[in-house]
């Protein structure tokens, strides 16, 4: 596949010859007949899913169905913040290997994804949060995950701008620290997954929706899209939050709600901001990117829904969060706002693996916090997918916990944010 | 300094000067200018370096639109980053400086971008920047250092900030002929209107319109209207004021700027307020904003949109060139063209790609020596901090293609028109899919899915005689929807009809060069992108039009792509061979114009007003005492209550000395109290607790486990039964509102068929726990009609009394394991009785304690804190407590208890941990290893989920959740610490004093 | 931001109320005669369906009443509201 | 029996006076009235019989949200099976043992909470914006007459509020421990009418 090297020089040589020489990020191809494995969803999960397939398996034969443009569902649309430190082992390593890979992205892919790894704040304004930040960090570090807990003086060294008073209503009492933690160019991810996968024989299908499954006896035999019926020998389902809509279309069910969640931006302002800062007590996250803009996060919808818009409630609620913490952004102006739907689930922990359709696997439930996991998930999943079994780092994360009972429970400590 | 203004009138208020300075330099404007027109008429065209490239830019439009005129406001607190000088109304004293450039505007040191800007297309930094690895973060360092456009504040927001809700049954918002005409025929149909409008006045382009309505110039026919509509009752009129976002169910919300307009020394009140309003039907009466020509170095100071000239012209009086030439593709320009000769200034030529595009005015103009050169385009202009000439070729036939010799036009201004595009941002963000109309080369409103229509110029109707009909329509069928009679009285304006020539689109203007290989050709001037970059993005595989903004940063500025959006979709379009409806638009999102962070976030903030602070009867009592809160929920509890020179933990420990000592009282109104009244009351009780009720004696109280279905801990508390189909339930702190609903619930949803009313009484009464050897003597001493002895009142039993004169209820339960009564009145009694406890203790030193100490209490007896000694993984089961979990009984949560993983050997249970060196204590969530010598990762085994000094014991204690912790009493685990330090503790069991249960049953 | 119409209260906004989710789930009786598998279908599993969804809601900070209204989960309109106990629209709520 | 003088209302941290310079809105408080919270089913005769022969109030023909008063009662519609009734202070415990008598062996339950809330009244002609600046309800005298009552929440506090006359004069009743908030809320709202 001609797929042009990026890198400074072919930048210069490109300019000199006008930039009319650059090949294409990818190759918006034409459906096969029959793919060995067809992944449906072009977000950051399925591409790296597909990316992996090929790197680390050698299974190219491989397609991407996407129904709109690739990266466009909650790929497109969350705050990007990266980071490790969850609560229970089994979260724990998987969303650091994801962090190790996020590492060494770039390279990997020969694309950009502008990883900064400013660190992250998790703030604590009770005495139960502080126990919560002790229990997480105390487990990050034994873990192997870098992690360190900031008492209020230091926060206020830190983050001068950060409103660390006593008065508040509900006072910032320390926080959690993940200095590896951060931010990475979300856009660019799915364009950097989606161009290696390319380069090695992926086939990337947009505008393709998968509308049906095909099975030969009471195994999956491929896709019914609105481009005709593509065959399969495998099919991963990476929809986020469609995901119980394709469950159903396969004959499954799932233990997942789609919510609205948002977020929004403000005009480009000169940094002031120069790391993460999350927290769930006042419900407001926010970071500053690379283009100056503040990206905040808001809190999730309470009702189901596949609008990818929700509540002005969330939004006021946010932004008084935001103006609690940090009082000098009052005068700043919010851009745009906008909402992408999340699977849920009710452990908030992700669900990889098969599905009860043979043939079929899933991988789903990632929630508010996934786009930290997009390289881990893939890898994990296309492991499951190449060889028919979890990778130890997904084992946990079946979808037979819900009968089990077995759940890893993330909500109170480390999990609901993203 | 050149004084541009021009005799005619405008609307300014010329007896009013207006003193302001820019980027340090003092000018003069006045009362009516904004800071734009203000500038321009001091000649100062040059006010802006661009984002990427930092070349000088000047003002291009005259509202909403402007994408490089963006100015800091201000300094230090009021500073006001990235404010719109077409938007900011002058004011006596104002300041502004240019944003984004080092070390000044006429000499920008980052100006040396431009002569890399071959290096860096659209994208170029997901192409770089990868090695090595390690100085990523110095390259995104620097990135981030030339990035954003104006600075924060630097300290906190001193302004405030309104917000209300409003209903009307018609919002109209736009406040031009068509808002206007819709809201004066709403107005006469005794609708409710709410009319809206950004601008400081009303009369959106009649403002600055040469036509007459009724025989007398428009701005009489809107002075007119306006006070007609100001007379009528129902009709709320919001001039200054932006509707941002259009929501589901009709819900707008508007932000209202009071003071922006006014000198810093006279801002009183708030500054802005937000508008949440519903309303039954919205009429979108916005207007339509006029494209720029995408050509080359369009992005010049002194390339205008030709209808802002014409808006400084006639509103501002301003002359913002002498000699001027225009580019257009349709014939609004034209109008321009005769404002600019009658201000008596000078057309030196107006270029048409049409073939001759003779009209009426043309021939005016003609006559009046102004060169109207068709089939021809401006492909380039001289002059670069202020344009001197503009290049002109002529057009193949066919018209994509230029052709013969470059002619050189000298002028110091050049008005453009590409054509208008209705705004439609708010019909979209409503629903509505826009839709392209190829007669007239823009998007058209979408069929409405919301109660909404849209009138005038947003609805693609470029004339003002149809504005003002579509207009009285929209506002007549609003009205109507919601029930209202049309007036009959009603009449359309009269003005004189205008026949426009067809448009001619021109997205990207044809020039010399290949495309990308001459000089930009600027699209969406903030974010600095070029046609060659939307080119460049198709050409790399990035074709829908979401990636190529995504990629190129088309529309992602201030402005939202009101500018460029619709040449960049075009050229786009063009570059994929589609038309423009397959290439379609992004998506229109709130905010239509940018809005503070202040403004949505509203007044409600600071220490108290954030969220509800809740306070017991008794909380001024403890304030004065110098108790220090802790937030439980919503509640303010005290935490301790320190004593001159004491810390935490000297209060704590003598609080609880005193209490199991003699006597301690605690404020416990905070727990939630729920009365369970009907027949089946305790047959509803045994449904939600895991343990059985329907036994329990009148008057007797019992411990009660609430589980989620999904069998994990949920809530526990003390339940009493007053009477035979009565029962008093309590709840913890936290869990009285959730448990509450989850009550409702069940109750109203899955067994409608139980006769069993709830009514919540938390709020009714005030409790105080008086605990400890004496308060016996202490109660019996306050309370009156209640037999304290030992026999006749014993544990676990309840009993009405009266305190002072008023009804009481005393409990005899205990949370620390003391002798312990607690006190309950209605709460407006609840101070009274606090303080009668406090004096009938005084002889016993009656000790006040707050949520630390009673944490303490109940940790030495092992008592569980639910949220704090559970999380949403632990059932009864694994806290040791399967007495409380009946075995024959079905409840909620129950059969979970079976699954395979909660029955499973290993799960993690409630133990008790000494420290092997009884001074330390370990901190609480501290984790638990066995070998902390391992490598990592060490297993955990569990975490401390409490932990306290003990003074009545001497040594700390803790509890925590240890997988199999009941068999594995005595061992020694080890928790690691974060700095390192390793302290090893001994499984105990979590009772650590009385354990038989003794000074409870005194 | 909805407005939803309380069977009792008439249309009131979305602020006054709290979401329960799916409709129509009712709880097994003798559940100790089901599987683990048949518990988590009842405990976890959840149609989510995109378009006409039947939800429960309760009128919170109103009348407290919980009631049940047909939402299309994409355009957020709502075609209808009913009380607990009652039928929801015609050929809604009976497949699974 | 009580003696008032003791008791404390839950805004005793409020300065009412400070709402004399604010124009336009005259605010006091309807200290230590007497609040039962009623419940009954409407489908059962014997309970609406008990009620109208205790009170003379005929529970089947009180509309959703609205009041009515009776004597020196004001009956507000809660839900369906639940209505709050308000008397003067120091009435409420006479009055709930009629009830509870006349309900012997009904289902049902008369619960006191007088101390649990309180009532504010809020007149004048910027009342009605003064509390449109937390409530999503429309209190347009064309939507919100004299003799309705919501229960809904003003900011971030769950209230019942009712009209005493259109669009001028308001009552709200609050719960005690949100009290002292709502009254800071409305001193704080009310800042721009000074
Ligand atoms: C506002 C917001 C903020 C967030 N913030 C963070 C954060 O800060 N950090 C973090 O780690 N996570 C965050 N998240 C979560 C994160 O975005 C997601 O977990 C993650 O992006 C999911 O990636 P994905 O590839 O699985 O899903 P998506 O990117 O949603 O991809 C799924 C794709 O499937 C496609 N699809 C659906 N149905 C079909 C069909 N029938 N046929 C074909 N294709 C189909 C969709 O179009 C979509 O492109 C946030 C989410 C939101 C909405
Ligand atoms: N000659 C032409 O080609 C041409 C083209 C366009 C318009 N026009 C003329 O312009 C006039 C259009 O009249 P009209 O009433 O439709 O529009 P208008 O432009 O006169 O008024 C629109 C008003 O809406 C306001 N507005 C826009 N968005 C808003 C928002 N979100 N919140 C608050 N206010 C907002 C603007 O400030 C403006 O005052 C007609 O006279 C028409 O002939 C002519
Ligand atoms: C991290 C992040 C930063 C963003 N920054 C901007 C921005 O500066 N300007 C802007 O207009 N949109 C910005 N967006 C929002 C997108 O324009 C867009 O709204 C979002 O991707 C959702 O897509 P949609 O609005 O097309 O549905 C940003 C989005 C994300 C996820
Ligand atoms: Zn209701």
């Amino acid at each position: 596949m001609n797929m042009s090297k990026y890198s400074i020089f072919s930048l210069a040589k490109q300019a000199l010859n006008f930039h009319e020489g650059w090949g294409k990020v990818w190759r918006n191809p034409e459906p096969k007949k029959h793919y060995d494995v067809i992944i449906i969803g072009g977000g950051g999960h399925g591409l790296a899913t597909a990316y992996y397939l090929a790197k680390n398996h050698g299974v190219t034969n491989v397609a991407v169905l996407e129904k709109g443009y690739i990266g466009g569902g909650n790929t497109g649309r969350n705050t990007t913040i990266v980071r490790s430190n969850y609560l229970w082992d089994e979260s724990a390593h998987l969303y650091e290997k994801s962090m190790k890979l996020w590492e060494n992205l770039s390279q990997d892919l020969n694309f950009n994804v502008m990883f900064s790894q400013r660190g992250v704040y998790n703030l604590g304004h009770s005495l139960q949060d502080m126990r919560d930040i002790q229990r997480r960090v105390n487990a990050n570090r034994l873990n192997g995950i870098d992690g360190e807990i900031v008492d209020a003086d230091e926060l206020k060294r830190r983050i001068p701008i950060l409103n660390t008073s006593r008065h508040s209503r509900y006072p910032v009492l320390g926080a959690s620290f993940q200095p590896r933690g951060g931010t990475a160019r979300h856009d660019a991810v799915a364009w950097g997954f989606a161009r290696g996968a390319d380069s090695l024989g992926v086939d990337i299908i947009q505008q393709c929706e998968v509308s049906g499954f095909i099975r030969e006896n009471d195994r999956i035999a491929g896709v019914e899209t609105n481009r005709g019926n593509i065959g399969a020998g495998k099919v991963g389902i990476v929809v986020a939050g469609n995901s119980s809509v394709l469950a159903d279309l396969a004959g499954f069910r799932l233990p997942v709600t789609s919510h609205p969640l948002q977020a929004l931006v403000s005009e480009p302002i000169k940094p002031v901001l120069n790391t993460v800062v999350m927290s769930n007590a006042v419900h407001g996250y926010i970071s500053q990117s690379d283009k100056g803009d503040l990206v905040v996060g808001a809190g999730i919808d309470s009702y189901n829904g596949y609008g990818q818009r929700g509540s002005y409630t969330v939004i006021e609620n946010a932004l008084a969060a935001i103006k609690e913490l940090f009082p000098v952004f009052s005068r700043v102006r919010m851009n745009r706002q906008w909402g992408g739907i999340v699977d849920t689930t009710p452990d908030a922990c992700p669900i990889i693996g098969e599905s009860p359709v043979k043939g079929v696997y899933i991988n789903c439930g990632w929630g508010t916090g996934g786009f930290k996991a997009t390289p881990g998930s893939g890898y994990v999943f296309a492991h499951t997918l190449a060889k028919d079994q979890p990778h130890e780092l997904n084992q946990a994360f079946s979808l037979q916990r819900f009968s089990t009972g077995r759940l890893i429970d993330e909500h109170g400590a480390a999990g609901v944010a993203h | 300094m050149k004084n541009n203004r021009l005799q005619g009138e405008g609307r300014i208020n010329r007896n009013r000067p207006l003193n302001f300075i820019f980027n340090g330099k003092s000018y003069q404007g006045f009362e009516g200018d904004t800071l734009a027109s203000a500038l321009l008429a001091n000649d100062v065209h040059l006010v802006a370096r661009s984002w990427k490239y930092h070349r000088p830019r000047g003002i291009l439009g005259s509202g909403a639109e402007e994408p490089n005129a963006i100015v800091q406001l201000e300094k230090g607190r009021l500073t006001v980053p990235n404010a719109r000088a077409t938007q900011v109304e002058l004011y006596e004293g104002l300041q502004a400086s240019s944003v984004n450039c080092w070390p000044g505007l006429e000499f920008d040191f980052l100006s040396i971008n431009s002569l890399f800007s071959r290096l860096m297309p659209s994208g170029f930094y997901y192409k770089t920047f990868m090695w090595p690895k390690k100085l990523w973060m110095s390259y995104e360092h620097v990135i981030r250092k030339a990035s954003g456009l104006g600075v924060s504040p630097e300290l906190p927001d001193p302004d405030r900030y309104e917000k209300t809700y409003a209903h009307c049954d018609v919002l109209i918002i736009g406040a031009g002929p068509a808002g206007l005409m819709a809201a004066l025929a709403a107005g006469k149909m005794s609708a409710r209107v709410m009319l809206v409008d950004e601008q400081s006045e009303f009369g959106g382009s009649m403002l600055h319109s040469n036509e007459t309505i009724n025989g007398q110039p428009a701005q009489d026919w809107v002075s007119d209207t306006c006070e007609e509509l100001a007379s009528m009752q129902e009709v709320k009129l919001l001039p200054r004021s932006s509707a941002f976002g259009y929501h589901d169910y009709n819900f707008v919300t508007i932000n209202e700027r009071l003071t922006d307009h006014l000198p810093t020394g006279q801002k009183t009140g708030g500054r802005e307020r937000l508008w949440k309003v519903r309303a039954k039907q919205v009429v979108l009466a916005t207007g339509a904003l006029e494209r720029p020509l995408v050509f080359a170095n369009n992005d010049r100071p002194g390339v205008m949109l030709s209808s802002a000239v014409m808006q400084y012209v006639n509103r501002y009086a301003v002359a913002v060139g002498q000699e001027i030439v225009i580019f257009t593709n349709n014939d609004s320009a034209y109008e321009t063209a005769m404002t600019l000769l009658e201000a008596g200034l000078k057309v030196i030529a107006i270029i048409d790609n049409r073939i001759n595009p003779g009209s009426s005015m043309a021939d005016q103009l003609r006559s009046e020596g102004v060169k109207i050169i068709d089939q021809s385009v401006v492909v380039d202009v001289k002059g670069s901090k202020r344009i001197n000439a503009v290049q002109v070729m002529s057009l193949q036939p066919g018209g994509d293609k230029v052709t013969g010799s470059v002619q050189t036009i000298a002028c110091d201004l050049l008005a453009m028109s590409g054509g208008w595009s209705p705004v439609i941002h708010l019909s979209s963000q409503s629903g509505a899919k826009a839709c392209w109309d190829d007669e007239k080369a823009c998007f058209l409103p979408g069929v409405p899915i919301q109660h909404e229509r849209s009138a005038g110029a947003s609805n693609g109707c470029f004339d003002l005689k149809n504005c003002l009909s579509e207009g009285m329509l929209a506002g007549n069928e609003a009205a109507q929807q919601c029930g209202f009679e049309v007036d009959a009285s009603i009449q359309l304006p009269v003005v004189n009809e205008v026949i426009f020539n067809r448009i001619k689109p021109l997205w990207l203007v044809p020039s010399m060069f290949k495309a990308g290989r001459g000089p930009k050709q600027f699209v969406d001037m903030q974010n600095d992108v070029a046609a060659s970059d939307i080119m460049l993005a198709a050409r790399e595989g990035y074709h829908s039009v979401e990636h190529v903004k995504r990629y190129t940063a088309l529309g992602f500025g201030t402005d939202q792509g009101k500018i460029g959006n619709i040449n960049g979709m075009a050229i786009l379009a063009q570059s994929l061979q589609q038309n423009i409806s397959e290439t379609g638009t992004t998506t229109f999102r709130p905010n239509y114009t940018p809005v503070t962070i202040g403004s949505i976030a509203g007044m409600n903030l600071g220490g108290e007003l954030f969220e509800p602070v809740r306070k017991t009867a008794m909380h001024g009592w403890h304030k004065q005492e110098g108790a220090e809160f802790e937030n439980v929920g919503q509640w303010k509890r005290p935490w301790y209550y320190p004593r001159a020179g004491e810390s935490m933990l000297d209060a704590v420990n003598r609080e609880c000395l005193a209490t199991r000592n003699s006597v301690g009282i605690i404020d416990a109104s905070t727990l939630g109290k729920i009365i369970i009244e009907g027949k089946d009351s305790g047959e509803f009780l045994n449904r939600l607790y895991t343990n059985a009720w329907k036994k329990l004696d009148i008057n007797k109280a019992r411990y009660g486990f609430m589980l989620g279905e999904d069998g994990m801990v949920m809530d526990d508390g003390v339940t009493i039964r007053l009477e035979e189909n009565k029962y008093f339930m309590h709840t913890t702190t936290g869990g009285a509102a959730p448990v509450f609903s989850w009550m409702e619930r069940w109750l109203q949803t899955e067994w409608p068929e139980l006769e069993v009313f709830l009514t919540s009484v938390t709020d009714h009464w005030a409790t105080a726990a008086v605990v400890g050897p004496n308060s016996r003597k202490v109660v019996s001493a306050v309370c009156e009609g209640i037999d304290f002895d030992a026999q006749a009142f014993p544990f676990m039993s309840s009993r009405e009394g009266l305190v002072n004169g008023i009804e009481a209820r005393i409990n005899r339960i205990s949370f620390s394991g003391e002798l312990a009564y607690e006190v309950n009145v209605p709460a407006n009694y609840g101070l009274q009785m606090w303080e009668s406890l406090m004096a009938a203790g005084e002889q016993y030193d009656i000790t006040p304690y707050g949520t630390e100490s009673m944490h303490v209490l109940r940790a030495e007896k092992g008592y569980v804190i639910v949220g704090q000694d559970t999380d949403g993984s632990v059932t009864p089961v694994d806290l040791g407590m399967d007495w409380v979990v009946s075995k024959v009984k079905d409840f909620i949560g129950r059969r979970s208890l079976y699954r395979e993983d909660c029955v499973r050997e290993g799960r993690k249970q409630l133990v008790g941990l000494l420290t092997l060196n009884g001074s330390d204590v370990l901190p609480e969530g501290g984790q638990i290893v066995e070998d902390p010598n391992a490598s990592i990762p060490i297993p955990m085994i569990g975490h401390v989920t409490s932990s306290y000094y003990s003074a009545n014991l001497g040594y700390s204690i803790a509890m925590a959740l240890v997988k199999g912790g009941l068999s594995r009493m005595g061992e020694t685990v080890h928790i690691p610490l974060a700095d390192g330090k390793v302290i090893a503790a001994k499984i105990s069991s979590s009772i650590f004093y009385d354990a038989d249960g003794e000074k409870q049953n005194v | 931001m909805l407005q939803i119409p309380c069977p009792w209260c008439g249309i009131r906004d979305e602020s006054e109320f709290s979401y329960g989710g799916e409709a129509h789930i009712t709880r097994p009786l003798n559940s100790e005669n089901l599987t683990d598998e048949e518990w988590a279908d009842y405990l976890f599993m959840r149609k989510n369906t995109r378009g006409a969804f039947l939800e429960q809601w309760q009128h919170a900070q109103g009348c407290r009443r919980w009631f049940n209204i047909q939402r299309d989960t994409v355009s957020y309109k709502i075609s209808a509201s009913y009380k607990v106990g009652e039928q929801p629209p015609q050929g809604m709520g009976n497949e699974k | 029996m009580s003696d008032l003088q003791n008791g404390e209302s839950p805004l005793v941290q409020i300065d009412f006076n400070q709402f004399e310079k604010v124009k336009g809105i005259k605010l006091t408080e309807l200290k230590f009235q007497g609040h039962l919270n009623l419940r009954g089913r409407l489908n059962d005769k014997a309970f609406c019989k008990a009620i109208s022969d205790a009170i003379g109030v005929e529970l089947t023909s009180l509309k959703a949200n609205t009041f009515i008063l009776s004597e020196d009662f004001k009956v507000y519609w809660l839900g369906p099976d639940e209505w709050l009734i308000v008397t003067p202070p120091d009435q409420q415990l006479e009055l709930k043992n009629t009830l509870q008598q006349a309900l012997q062996g009904i289902f049902s339950s008369v619960t006191d909470v007088s101390s649990g809330q309180t009532i504010i009244s809020i007149s004048g002609f910027n009342a009605r914006s003064l509390i449109e600046k937390g409530c999503t309800i429309d209190l347009h005298p064309r939507q919100f007459k004299k003799g309705d009552c919501a229960q809904t929440h003003l900011s971030k506090a769950t209230v019942l509020l009712s009209v005493v006359k259109s669009s001028e004069a308001f009552e709200i009743i609050i719960r005690r421990s949100f009290a002292d908030y709502l009254g800071l809320w409305l001193l704080d709202s009310s800042s721009e009418f000074v």
